[in-house]
Parts: structure tokens; C-alpha cells; sequence
């Protein structure tokens, strides 16, 4: 394990990013934010970001390609930008989990050659909790928030940082830094952790019974009711994928490009299918069943949340996955 | 994906002498869903027209765009040309090269540009035009005239020749206008009142008129067709119906010192009186301003002398509101206040007097029985000086008007005859900046002031006019001379501009009928619709459009009734077809639309919905009355949920031309 | 006062006068509150809440709640009422479906303003008072409710409950707030430093539509933004522009309808202050048209549906030669 | 007398059919001439503007948004151009709070009688335009030709 010094750390900032674009979690606007490094900006100190690290491997909109009509003549262009290596650090363990959850729908055949353009250019430094928000619910979901994983893994303890590489990927970006003192990270105090309130909550329960079972639960109406329809939740959810394709007429060509999309929102999927989830309810329960069913069925048993808490914090009116996954094991809300 | 066809029109040299039209048309020709595109030197030209319609037929089109001039000028052209070929109407849109292009731009380069841009633009918004059909509206068969002065007598007279029914409201309390106070008329010096009054009896008897007098419109509502208004009738405190018109009232009335308007203050009248002899209806009225049995509750002599018991000092205004298919406006004008003008002394001596008062001064009806006398002595008057334009082509308008008042030289020529014919001992001066005699015999008349009459005509102003010693001592400059002018006048008359009435502003507004900058009202086309303002169903009578003399009035309203006519013998009008029309299924029922409308188009009822999961819900949604909607678009921006769209200018379709234009 | 709810709840639903209820009900934590409809009292007892965190407007709901069969009773807050008033004035709730509690209110809390006094992991709270006693995961700390207390309740507008058929506590008055300072402090700006100021602000903006879907005056049937026939549809800001675009036109499609509630602010996932764009809208309404309140009456005809002969020209704000 | 030779910017005027499109016909009838990067839209009413076509000109590569209607009181409809001066003022307003440059929106009252005046306030518009220079603050990049 390599060390460095706390004091020190815009100067690994500064190694970081030498050759490449380096993403940390800074504040930017009062917002906690993955965002370009440049000298002297801080980490934020902020536990997570406002918004997940999947932004930058599946942003809000990205252009797909373009059609120039001249005349009667339509001429494609592919306009995608040109990704070239970057570096995330400061990715909490929740968000680095997310990251195999979208593989998992982004990078299976036929692979999503944007998505996989951005991941394979992005190296991963994760960096360890111990000060977990209330709101925190990873460890009920078999995630380690001391062990976050990526291709480096680091920790802060004392007045030092901690990295690990875990991939070649990651032995390729530390051998590129400046010599680190070897050592071992000291055992720190992780108590806290069994003291978060959302631990124990149960989402086992899913794989136990059938799809049907859940789907047509009594809970949906009532948990749906005050629901209103906004995509809070989607928008700042590390693992939410869902996209529309729109076009965008220019004037002298129309752009293709795809923004994230919400199955709370009334018209979701409404291209395909005129009557697709006519109310709230069925649209409510469109993204929980995808998160606690449906994902795991088609997953081996893997939950399609990583209990970052951020939708806890985000809902207008405080519904969320904890609340629902209570109410759906005890059939009642 | 429609069939477009575009047609550029070369207005001869008007658009192709600065449009590359070809050039226009073959760009125009490249865009999405043109499939037709050409030039012709006229398009508006039967061969131009066939050519269209031909087009439509071969290229089975669903859409034209036309470029040429103003859609006001043509629009309606075209879309009875492609209508006659089988297409829709409303699948037209004219593309402004000519006014908005051709004649405002020099270089060709530029303008052919442009051209094709606005091009793109009707293009991009016929491609989401959709065929209207336009409804019918019942037409109520009664006019209203606003104004009995000859322009409004006259146009009642005719169309209730043809018979139709017909109100005159006439503010004053007789109708006859500024005509009555006018002594001869020119250039045939014949008796004004014996030319007027047997019309203004006319009409009192034409049992197609009713003159509703002493009146003024308060508000107008609906449109062509189908107009509300509401009149008030003010309280006379006579009863017309029992009142003979034997003027024992008037006579007998202790208030004498009130000044006489029909004879312009030169004489005075009672607080209980009949405007002059022939007034129609010769009714009398109470001047509520002076009458002391209004005011302190104690006289009521008239009340005494009448023997027809007419008199109600009780009476209250009353609110007419009745239903026309057309209204005319003869608001006709007034002379313009001299107070501005100082340097003619016309607040410090009565010898200065004003045209139209002259014509009091000479009327045998008038305060001196027709004899010349000045109105300081009554002294028989040797020099008279005219100022011509006093108020009329003024610089920059500081304190007169910037327009010609067009019949001031004619009643300056006129007036100078007169007094040299009666009075041969007189010197006559008039003072010109130009003289203007465009009309029929109108230059032999004034040359006979001159030639017959020995009026002195000079070219120049009057610069100062100073009362001294019981003389006007009037400076002037005599241009063609090169001189000053030192003359001792008995009296000076000045050429007051006229201007429109003042009551025609706020008419204006009610009647939403546009107005120039002057107030005089403005005709849908300065000379293929000079009768009809741009209001459809609102026409114009007389000098309330602008100055003229009375012949011209008496034909203005002459064609103004015929065009009321015309509209009346229709039993129905095709309404418009762009009218706003609600998205039920988007619409809130929140009433905004309904608040801004002006023409109470829109209400709402309760409606059932499907739901979703086979459930129905009730709704209440907006509803527009087509043949009420006159599609000005209010509502459709009032609507939060853009709901309401306004057809032939959707949302769409403008953003539509947005796009083309900035692209 | 969390007691008084509940009773008068229970009562509503015992005596057979309403067959629901909305109200609020308890969450995991002391702050995550829901809006939710009771149907027993049983349910009342053991669910509904009502503490320092009922922020939450719960007028809008109405709209759909009022259109059903049986009577609704609402508990409503001083702001939820003027948003009460206004949706009944656009003929979006029918009122005699409604029964309304008026609730006095001491200012609602957020969970936000607990973290800007630097509280993190917070489990609970407690204190329904003056006081709120919070508890972390890292300790426990008391603190007065007002320091506590969201923006918007700072700059509280009127504690005037309306058009209530009953009331709990008191209806107060309107407040002499500052809420127009932050506006003048814009306004005091050159026009490059505002434009700064909103593009960070805005291009924050993920286009979530919370603060379009709780705003009580957006309550289209379909937002032009979600329709694609309006020609503006979009779903998210693919160019700054967008996202002005968005909001420029929500602010004014509730000019004169936003009772300046301030939900927009309170539910932005991304903290952007909204509610400036709103009341500029009513501060420049209010002094180029006389004061309005959305909400406040029945009867006041909102000032983008009317006018007056002799209103400002347009030219009062564009003549100015300070663009930056 | 443009500052910048290469800026040609693009006037989008909104003009209503009765009072103002009529006054751009009739300073076409006067040949009184005025930029031809002023392009007219004509609508019914100067009330049928919604501001939703204000933002879409800027975003479509407009410099400039002009409105031209009847004079207050002379509305073809009565009252049109009375709710347009409201839902104008505030939007402008909105538009300079958010730091857009004021100048590029105006709007003028012109009568069917005021050809002249159409075209010195087409002048003068452009003019200012010239002097601020292109829209940068509420242009869509995509819009931009390449």
C-alpha cells in the first residue's frame, strides 16, 4: 500500500492530472460536483456528490450522430466527441458499485459503444468512508463502504492517504506517480457503521417470492399517492439508466443525441406504446420493481441500488427505496 | 409531406428589377416538399392566375406560396385562384418581396437574398397550414350612422333608399352639422340652407331613419354584422314627442346672456332654445349648464308657456342599446383653436374673426342679418385682409397642423368675391402661401376673384397683427414683390385649419377602427378601399377620414352607404376561419382565456374524459364560438398549458417562420 | 399542535364528515415526512405527524383529491392556503368536496438548513416547541427552531390561514418580509454579473421537474415542455439555452398565478434558488401594476389577464443603456 | 456605420396585420429603406406574441426581437395590444434580470399610417443591434451554421 500526504495532496492532484483529465468532488456552485481539476481547487467536504459519478460515463445528453440535408440529399455524420483518458477520484464505494450495475446493462452485447468509449478511457480511484451519513444504507446491501473498490482504492487515516491499486489499470496510473512511501494502513474506528439506522433493512425478501407477488402488491397505491411525478430521484440515482433518442432540428441539420429519461415522468416510453403506464402508481411502480426485481432477476440476486441515500435526501415529499422496501415485505404501508 | 408549388411574381419591373427572381425561384425549388417552382411577370394577371391553377392540377399541390407584393394587397386574389382549382383556401401563404423587399432595398444582391428567406418562411409555415372552412354569420339588416352632418344625412338618405333601417346619432340637438352655419357654397355660390335643409327633412320623414339626436355611442361591441352598441340619449328635459318646435319657450326663458355655438358666440341665445330655424328635430333643449329651474329648483317659466306640456325637467338619460350590421362614421371636423396664434391678435380683437364666423357674419340668418359689419362697432368694414393656412402646412407641427386643410383657398376665394360683389367699396387682401384649386371649375372660380372681382392676392404671410387706433395694422410680406406690407384693415379673417372632431378618438377606440396621427380615421386602403376602415363592418363618411369639401363628402358617403348596402343585403357573412380553437385534452378550465377575450367567445362546460384504467372524468374545458372569434390570439398565450391555438397562426406555424428566418 | 391535527383528523374521519384525510405521515426519520391520505382513524393515530417538517404544500393534491367521491379533509398551512385560494380561482378544486383545516404555522424546518449549520449523519430530532433537540450519528445537539427554519420561512409572507372551514391556533397576519432583497441585490447588479450569476445557477439545472410538479400553479394537464406537439417539448437541456428557456417560460406561465409559496426552491435537488426568478415576476408586477397576491382573494383579476390604459410602456425597461 | 463589417445580424419583427404589418407595407409603398436583415413575421394581434417565438428567434440565431402593434387604444381588437404591452414588459423585464442585454427587444407602436416611422425604427433597431453585437447570451450553440 502506497502512501501520500494529506498535506500534500494537490500536488498528487497536480501528478494526476499532468496527462490526463482528473474528475475529483468539488464544490461548485454550493453543489458537491465531479468536476475538472484545476490548481488549487479542494475536495469538497461534502461526504458524496449531489449528483452520482455516472455522469461521467453516461451523461444527461450526449450527442449520437447528425443528418445535413442538402437538397434531397441526407448526408450522416457521427458526431460523438473524442474521449480521451481520464481519471475519477474521490468515487465512494456506493458509486463504484454502480458502476458494475450499468456495465452490466450498457457493456452487454450489443455493448453501448459510447458508454464503453468512456469506460475504457476512465481509470477509478475509490475513496473509503468513515464518516457516513444517517442516510446511508450501502452495508444492508453487501457493499463494504470501507473497501470501495475501483481501479485504486483509497483511504485517509491521519495525516495520510492510502492507495492501493486493485487493477492493472491502477498499477499503470501509480507507477506514473511520483515514488510513495510503502506501509500499512492502520485499523481505524468503524463502530459508526453498525450504528447506521437503514443497516438492517431487508432486501432479500425480493429473490424469495415471485415477480407477480410484488407487482401486485396492495402498497403501490398508497406509496405512489403523494408521488409527483418529478425524476429527482432518477436523475440523482447512481444507477438509473434509462434514456430517450430525440432529434433536434438546427435548421441546416438535425442533431441526434439521447438525454436521460424517467420512468416517473407520464410520457416515458410513450413513443413505443400509446397506454404504457397511465398512472402514477404504475409508473412508481415501474422503478422500484426494476430496482428490486426486476435487475436482480435478470442479475444473479444483484439489487439494482447501491444504497447511496441520495434519493432519501432528494424526494420533494420523502418516498423512497428504504420506505418501499419496508412496506413491500410488510404488505402493508 | 405536402406538394408545394411557389410562384415568384415579377410585378413587372416592381419586384424584378432588384429580385433576382429567377434566382428566388430556383432556390425556393430545392427546398423540402417543393415540388414545383417558377417566375411570371404578373402573377395576379388572368395568364398568371391560370398558370397557378394549371400547376395545382399537374402537380397535384397541397400548398402554394406566392411571392409577390402585400398579402393585403393579393392575399385574397390567390386563394380564390387556387380555391377555383380545387384547393383549399387556406393552403396559400404569400411571401411579402415586393413591399417588405423589392422596394425597400437597393442592391440585388441583398434583396434576392432576402427574398428567398422570406420564401423559406411561407414555405416552412404552409407545410403545417391545414385546410379551413370558414362559417357563416347572420348579418343584423340596420345601420348606424355616427355624425348627422351632410356625410352622415347622406348616407342614411341612401341606405334608406334602399331599405335598409338606419339611426343617426347626432351629439348636438339638431342634425345638419357644420353645413348649417355655412352661408354660400362654392364655386356655385349657391344658398347652403336651401341645399341642406330639404335633406335634413328627408330624413326626419324617410321612415327607414330614426334620428336619435342630442345622443352620443358608449360602447361598441361584437363585429361586422352583428354590432352591439349602446347609445345614451341625453336628458333635453323636453319631451320630443309633444314639443311642436313653437320656440314660445325661448323666447320667454329669463337666462338670456348664454353665447350662441350656432352662430360660433357672436350673438346669444337662451338657457331653454332651438339651435336655429330649421333645426330637425325642431325640438328645444335645455342648456342644463345656465337653466335655473335645473340648477336652484326655482324659475320653470318655460314649463309655464308651454302649451304642449312638453317640458320635464325631470328627464333622465336614456340607454339605447340596439343591433347593427354596419356602422358609418361622419364625425366630420372643427376649426382649430386660434388661441395658439397669437400674432393674428385673435384674442384681442373681435375684428378678427375666423372663416366660419365670417360666414355667420354674412348669413342673413346670422347676428347681423347678413349685412358686414364689424363685430367690434358694427361699422360697415372698407379693408378686409384674409390669412390663408392659419394652423395648416405648419413646419414640424409645433402649434398648427402638418396637412393642408384643402378647402380653405376655395372659401377664402369665395368669402373675398362675396364681399367685393356686395360691398364694391372695399379693398380686399388675401395672403397665400400657395392656392390650391384642384376640382371642377374650382381655378376659373378663383381666377375670377382675381380677374373679375379685383381681390388682391398676395404671395406671403401675415407676420403680426396689432389692434390700434379702432385699426388692424397687419404686417405682412409680399414674396413676388419683394416688399413689406404696412395695411390698416377693419378686420382680418383667418383660414383656420380644420381637424377631426374631438369626439372621434374615443369613437375610435370603441369602434376599434385605427386613426392616423392626425385623428383623422384611416380607410382600409388609401385608394382601393378609401370608404371602409380597416375594421370590417366600420365605414367612413366625410371629413372625419380627412378634408373635404362637400361634394366630395356627399359622394364619400354616397359610396360609404353603397358599401353598407352592399354588406346589409347579404343575409349572411362567411366568418373568418382562423379562429382560436381549444386542445380539449390539454385544456385546465382555468378561465384565462375567457378573461382575456374582448369579444366573449369563449365559455366552458363540463365534459367527460376517458381516465386512465377505464375511467372517465369530468372536465371543464374551454369552448370557442367560431362565429364570435375574430382571431386576434389573445387567449392563446393567456393559456398556460398552450391549449389554445389560433388556426392559421398556430404556434407551430409562427415558430415555424421563426426558425426559417434565423436559420 | 401535532396532538390538536391528529384529534381533529381522527374526529373528521370518526363523525362521518369527511371519508379521508390529507395530511402528513411519519417517516423513517423525523424530517422525511409524506404527504399521504388517511381513511380511519386508526390510521390517523398511528401514521399522521405533524412536526416542524411539514413543509411540504399541500394544496395541489387537491386537485386531484377534490374530484373524487366522499369530502376530503386538508390540513393546510397559511401558504398552502393562498395556493387553496388560487387553484379554486382557477377552477382546478372543487370546494365543496374539501373540508379545510387551517393549521397555524411557527415556520417549517428543512433538512437542508440543519446541514448548512454543519449537522451530518442526522438520525432524529425531537421538539415540536421552540427547541429542536437533533441527534447524529456523531452526537446530539439543541438548537432553536428558528435557526432551523427553511429560507422561505425566513421570508415568510403571511401567516393569514383562508378560506379555512375550521381553524387550528390562529390566522396571523401578513408579514412585513424582506422577501424582494435578494431580488434588489440581483437588480443592483451590472446585466454581465447577473447573467453570471444565473448561468451558474442554472446550468445546474438536471431538468428532474420537481419544481415543476410540486408548483401548484403548474398543474397543467400537459406541460408544453412534455408535449410534443408544442413545439418547445424537450426533456432535458441539451444547450444552455434550454435551460433558460425553461425557466423563463415556467416563471411566466405562473406570473400572476404564483402565490410565491416557494416549494420550486425548497424541493431543487440542485439547491438553485428558483423562487428569485417568481418573485422578481411579483415584484415587478406589483410596482408596474399595484400590489397583487395570488391567492389572496376571490375576486382581484391577476395582472397578466388584465390591464389598464395607462400602463408602463415596455420601453421603461428596455430604453436603459446598462448591458454590460 | 456597422462597428463590425463581418456582423450581419438578423432582426426578427413581429409585426400585427392591422396596424404595424400594414405601416411595413406602406414605407414599401414610400421606398423608405431599412436594413434587409429585418425579416417580418406577421401575426393577427401584437397579443398573438407569445414569448415562448421571442426565445425561440434567440435561439435560432436572432440578434434581435422587435414587436410592432397598434398604438394603445387603436387596437384592431379592441385590447389586444394592451395584454401584449403587459406580457412584453414583464417578459423583457425577466430577460434583463437573467443579464440578457435589454436593447436587443423592444417593441414599437406603429400605425398603418406610419410607414415612416416603421422605417426609422427599423433603422434605428438595427442600428443598436450593430452597436451590441451578436446575441451570445441566449443563442443555442447547435443553432450555429457550421
Amino acid at each position: 500500500m502506497k502512501i501520500w500526504k494529506l498535506d500534500r495532496l494537490q500536488d498528487l492532484f497536480a501528478a494526476l492530472a499532468g496527462e490526463r483529465t482528473l474528475y475529483i468532488p468539488a464544490d461548485v456552485a454550493g453543489q458537491a460536483k465531479f468536476t475538472p481539476w484545476e490548481p488549487g481547487m479542494e475536495m469538497t467536504k461534502a461526504l458524496n456528490t449531489n449528483r452520482s459519478a455516472k455522469d461521467l460515463f453516461f451523461p444527461q445528453v450526449e450527442d449520437l450522430a447528425a443528418f445535413k440535408i442538402t437538397g434531397r440529399q441526407i448526408q450522416v455524420e457521427d458526431n460523438r466527441e473524442d474521449v480521451e483518458d481520464f481519471v475519477i477520484f474521490g468515487v465512494r464505494a456506493c458509486d463504484a458499485r454502480s458502476f458494475s450495475i450499468l456495465d452490466k446493462v450498457f457493456l452487454e452485447e450489443p455493448a453501448d459503444t459510447y458508454y464503453k468509449n468512456r469506460r475504457d478511457h476512465a481509470t477509478v480511484m475509490t475513496l473509503a468512508c468513515s464518516r457516513p451519513e444517517a442516510t446511508c444504507f450501502c452495508t444492508a446491501l453487501g457493499i463494504d463502504p470501507q473497501a470501495p473498490g475501483g481501479d485504486v482504492s483509497c483511504w485517509v487515516e491521519g495525516e495520510n492517504l492510502y492507495l492501493q491499486a486493485n487493477t492493472q489499470k491502477g498499477e499503470a496510473l501509480l507507477e506514473k506517480l511520483p515514488a510513495m512511501e510503502e506501509g500499512e494502513k492502520p485499523q481505524g474506528d468503524a463502530s459508526v457503521f453498525d450504528r447506521l439506522p437503514l443497516k438492517d433493512v431487508d432486501f432479500s425478501v425480493f429473490s424469495e417470492k415471485a415477480l407477480l407477488h410484488w407487482f401486485n402488491s396492495p402498497v403501490w397505491e398508497e406509496l405512489s399517492r403523494s408521488c409527483l411525478g418529478c425524476g429527482s430521484c432518477t436523475f440523482v440515482c447512481p444507477t438509473c439508466q434509462c434514456y430517450d433518442v430525440k432529434d433536434f432540428d438546427t435548421g441546416t441539420k438535425v442533431k441526434r443525441f439521447r438525454c436521460w429519461d424517467s420512468c416517473m415522468y407520464s410520457d416515458f416510453t410513450m413513443m413505443a406504446h400509446g397506454t404504457n403506464r397511465p398512472t402514477q402508481k404504475e409508473r412508481f411502480r415501474q422503478r422500484f420493481m426494476h430496482k428490486l426485481v426486476y435487475y436482480p432477476n435478470n442479475h444473479d440476486g444483484e439489487i439494482g441500488c447501491v444504497g447511496c441515500g441520495r434519493c432519501l435526501r432528494k424526494c420533494p415529499i420523502s418516498m423512497n427505496i428504504v420506505k418501499v422496501a419496508k412496506a413491500l415485505k410488510e404488505g402493508s404501508v | 409531406m405536402q406538394r408545394i408549388g411557389v410562384f415568384v411574381c415579377w410585378c413587372g419591373s416592381n419586384i424584378a428589377a432588384t429580385v433576382d427572381v429567377k434566382q428566388v425561384a430556383e432556390a425556393l425549388g430545392k427546398e423540402p416538399g417543393v415540388v414545383f417552382s417558377t417566375d411570371y411577370q404578373y402573377m395576379c394577371s388572368q395568364s398568371g392566375q391560370e398558370m397557378i391553377q394549371e400547376a395545382i392540377r399537374e402537380h397535384r399541390l397541397t400548398g402554394v406560396v406566392i411571392c409577390s407584393c402585400s398579402p393585403r394587397m393579393h392575399e385574397a386574389t390567390f386563394r380564390k385562384t387556387c380555391q377555383k382549382a380545387g384547393l383549399n383556401p387556406y393552403m396559400v401563404e404569400i411571401a411579402n418581396i415586393r413591399e417588405q423587399c423589392s422596394w425597400i432595398h437597393k442592391d440585388k444582391i441583398t434583396a434576392t437574398e432576402k427574398a428567398v428567406i422570406l420564401g423559406r418562411a411561407a414555405i416552412a409555415k404552409v407545410h403545417l397550414n391545414a385546410p379551413l372552412t370558414a362559417g357563416t354569420s347572420p348579418v343584423v339588416k340596420r345601420a348606424l350612422v355616427i355624425g348627422g352632418g351632410i356625410a352622415g344625412i347622406q348616407t342614411a338618405l341612401d341606405i334608406a333608399d334602399a331599405g335598409f333601417p338606419v339611426d343617426i346619432v347626432e351629439k348636438k340637438p339638431t342634425i345638419g352639422g357644420k353645413m348649417t352655419q355655412i352661408d354660400k357654397t362654392f364655386p356655385t355660390l349657391d344658398c347652403a340652407a336651401c341645399i341642406l335643409t330639404p335633406k335634413m327633412v328627408d330624413a326626419a320623414q324617410n321612415e327607414n331613419i330614426d334620428i336619435i339626436s342630442y345622443a352620443q355611442v358608449e360602447k361598441v361591441q361584437g363585429f361586422v354584422g352583428n354590432f352591439s352598441v349602446t347609445i345614451r340619449k341625453k336628458a333635453r328635459y323636453v319631451d320630443e314627442t309633444k314639443c311642436t318646435g313653437c320656440g314660445l319657450c325661448t323666447e320667454k326663458c329669463p337666462q338670456k346672456k348664454i353665447p350662441n355655438e350656432f352662430n360660433l358666440g357672436l350673438d346669444n341665445r337662451r338657457a331653454i332654445y332651438i339651435p336655429f330655424a330649421q333645426a330637425t328635430p325642431k325640438v328645444a333643449t335645455i342648456d342644463p349648464n345656465y337653466c335655473t329651474m335645473l340648477k336652484t329648483g326655482k324659475c320653470g317659466v318655460c314649463s309655464k308657456v308651454c302649451t304642449a306640456g312638453a317640458i320635464n325637467y325631470k328627464q333622465e338619460d336614456e340607454i339605447i342599446t340596439r343591433e347593427y350590421g354596419a356602422i358609418v362614421v361622419a364625425t366630420g371636423f372643427e376649426p382649430i383653436s386660434m388661441e395658439p396664434f397669437d400674432e393674428f391678435a385673435y384674442s384681442q380683437s373681435p375684428d378678427v374673426v375666423t372663416s366660419l364666423e365670417l360666414e355667420r357674419l354674412m348669413n342673413a340668418a346670422g347676428p347681423t342679418g347678413g349685412t358686414l359689419l364689424r363685430p367690434s362697432d358694427g361699422a360697415h368694414p372698407h379693408t378686409l385682409v384674409f390669412v390663408q393656412c392659419v394652423g395648416s402646412r405648419c413646419d414640424g407641427a409645433q402649434k398648427g397642423k402638418s396637412y393642408c386643410s384643402k378647402i380653405c383657398c376655395m372659401y377664402t376665394a369665395k368669402h373675398a368675391m362675396l364681399i367685393r360683389e356686395k360691398y364694391p367699396d372695399t379693398e380686399v387682401y388675401v395672403f397665400y402661401i400657395d392656392v390650391r384649386t384642384p376640382g371642377k371649375n374650382f381655378d376659373e372660380f378663383y381666377r375670377r376673384a382675381v380677374e373679375e372681382y379685383g381681390v388682391h392676392y398676395i404671395k406671403g404671410m401675415v407676420g403680426k397683427v396689432t389692434p390700434q387706433d379702432g385699426k388692424l395694422k397687419v404686417q405682412a410680406s409680399d414674396l413676388l414683390g419683394g416688399r413689406q406690407m404696412h395695411i390698416d384693415a377693419d378686420m382680418v379673417v383667418l383660414a383656420a385649419a380644420i381637424e377631426p372632431d374631438k369626439s372621434a378618438r374615443p369613437l375610435a377606440t370603441m369602434l376599434t377602427a385605427s386613426m392616423d396621427t392626425n385623428d383623422f380615421f384611416t380607410e382600409a386602403h388609401p385608394k382601393l378601399r378609401p370608404v371602409e376602415s380597416p375594421t370590417a363592418g366600420i365605414f367612413l363618411s366625410g371629413a372625419c377620414q380627412g378634408p373635404k369639401d362637400i361634394p366630395e363628402t356627399v359622394a364619400q358617403a354616397g359610396a360609404a352607404a353603397s358599401k353598407v348596402i352592399g354588406l346589409l343585403s347579404k343575409n349572411s357573412l362567411t366568418c373568418n376561419p382562423c379562429t382560436a380553437k381549444p386542445d380539449e385534452l390539454m385544456c385546465n378550465g382555468c378561465s384565462s382565456c375567457e378573461k382575456v377575450c374582448p369579444y366573449g367567445a369563449i365559455t366552458y362546460v363540463d365534459k367527460p374524459f376517458r381516465g386512465p384504467n377505464r375511467t372517465t372524468l369530468t372536465r371543464r374545458v374551454a369552448q370557442v364560438n367560431p362565429a364570435v372569434c375574430q382571431g386576434c390570439g389573445a387567449c392563446t398565450v393567456a393559456c398556460p398549458s398552450g391549449a389554445m391555438d389560433l388556426q392559421g397562426f398556430s404556434n407551430k406555424q409562427i415558430l415555424a417562420e421563426v426558425d426559417a428566418i434565423c436559420r | 399542535m401535532q396532538e390538536r391535527v391528529i384529534e381533529k383528523a381522527a374526529q373528521l374521519l370518526e363523525s362521518g364528515l369527511c371519508s379521508r384525510v390529507l395530511g402528513w405521515k411519519k417517516g423513517e426519520f423525523f424530517y422525511d415526512v409524506t404527504p399521504g391520505v388517511f381513511t380511519t382513524a386508526q390510521e390517523v393515530r398511528n401514521e399522521m405527524v405533524f412536526t416542524p417538517f411539514c413543509g411540504a404544500n399541500l394544496s395541489k393534491y387537491l386537485i386531484a383529491e377534490s374530484r373524487k367521491e366522499g369530502k376530503v379533509a386538508a390540513f393546510l398551512k397559511p401558504c398552502d392556503t393562498y395556493s387553496f385560494v388560487q387553484l379554486q380561482k382557477e377552477h382546478r378544486i372543487r370546494r365543496e368536496n374539501v373540508y379545510a383545516v387551517g393549521v397555524q404555522c411557527e415556520g417549517m424546518c428543512d433538512l437542508d438548513s440543519l446541514t448548512a449549520l454543519n449537522l451530518t449523519g442526522i438520525t432524529g430530532a425531537e421538539g415540536l416547541g421552540e427547541n429542536l433537540k437533533v441527534f447524529t450519528l456523531y452526537g446530539e445537539e439543541t438548537l432553536s427552531r428558528k435557526d432551523a427554519l427553511s429560507l422561505r420561512c425566513n421570508d415568510c409572507k403571511s401567516k393569514k390561514l383562508l378560506d379555512c372551514d375550521e381553524i387550528l391556533g390562529e390566522s396571523g397576519e401578513e408579514q412585513d418580509s424582506h422577501r424582494f432583497d435578494q431580488v434588489e441585490a440581483l437588480e443592483a447588479m451590472t446585466a454581465e454579473e447577473r447573467f453570471a450569476f444565473w448561468r451558474r445557477e442554472l446550468s445546474k439545472c438536471i431538468r428532474c421537474n420537481a419544481c415543476r410538479n410540486v408548483c401548484p400553479a403548474c398543474s397543467c394537464e400537459k406541460c408544453v415542455f412534455d408535449n410534443p406537439n408544442s413545439g418547445v417539448e424537450n426533456k432535458a437541456a441539451a444547450d444552455p439555452f434550454e435551460e433558460n428557456l425553461f425557466h423563463i417560460i415556467r416563471a411566466f406561465h405562473v406570473a400572476g398565478r404564483c402565490t410565491d409559496c416557494g416549494e420550486c426552491t425548497r424541493v431543487c435537488p440542485q439547491h438553485i434558488p428558483l423562487h428569485l426568478l417568481n418573485r422578481k415576476l411579483i415584484k415587478d408586477m406589483n410596482q408596474l401594476y399595484g400590489t397583487y397576491q395570488a391567492g389572496a382573494d376571490f375576486e382581484t383579476k391577476p395582472p397578466m389577464l388584465d390591464f389598464t390604459q395607462e400602463d408602463p410602456e415596455p420601453s421603461i425597461i428596455t430604453n436603459g443603456r446598462d448591458s454590460g | 456605420m456597422p462597428v463590425n463589417q463581418e456582423f450581419k445580424p438578423t432582426i426578427v419583427a413581429f409585426c400585427c396585420n392591422w396596424c404595424s404589418y400594414a405601416g411595413a407595407d406602406l414605407s414599401g409603398t414610400n421606398r423608405l429603406q431599412y436594413p434587409a436583415n429585418v425579416k417580418i413575421i406577421r401575426i393577427p394581434c401584437s397579443c398573438r406574441l407569445n414569448p415562448m417565438f421571442v426565445l425561440r428567434a434567440f435561439q435560432r440565431g436572432a440578434d434581435g426581437v422587435i414587436l410592432c402593434g397598434c398604438h394603445p387604444g387603436d387596437c384592431h381588437y379592441t385590447t389586444g395590444n394592451y395584454y401584449a404591452r403587459r406580457r412584453m414588459t414583464l417578459l423583457f423585464s425577466l430577460l434583463d434580470y437573467l443579464g440578457i442585454e435589454k436593447e436587443r427587444t423592444r417593441v414599437e407602436w406603429v400605425s398603418a399610417a406610419e410607414g415612416a416611422k416603421f422605417a426609422a425604427t427599423m433603422n434605428d433597431f438595427c442600428q443598436t443591434i450593430y452597436n451590441l453585437g451578436p446575441n451570445r447570451r441566449l443563442e443555442d450553440l447547435r443553432c450555429k451554421s457550421e
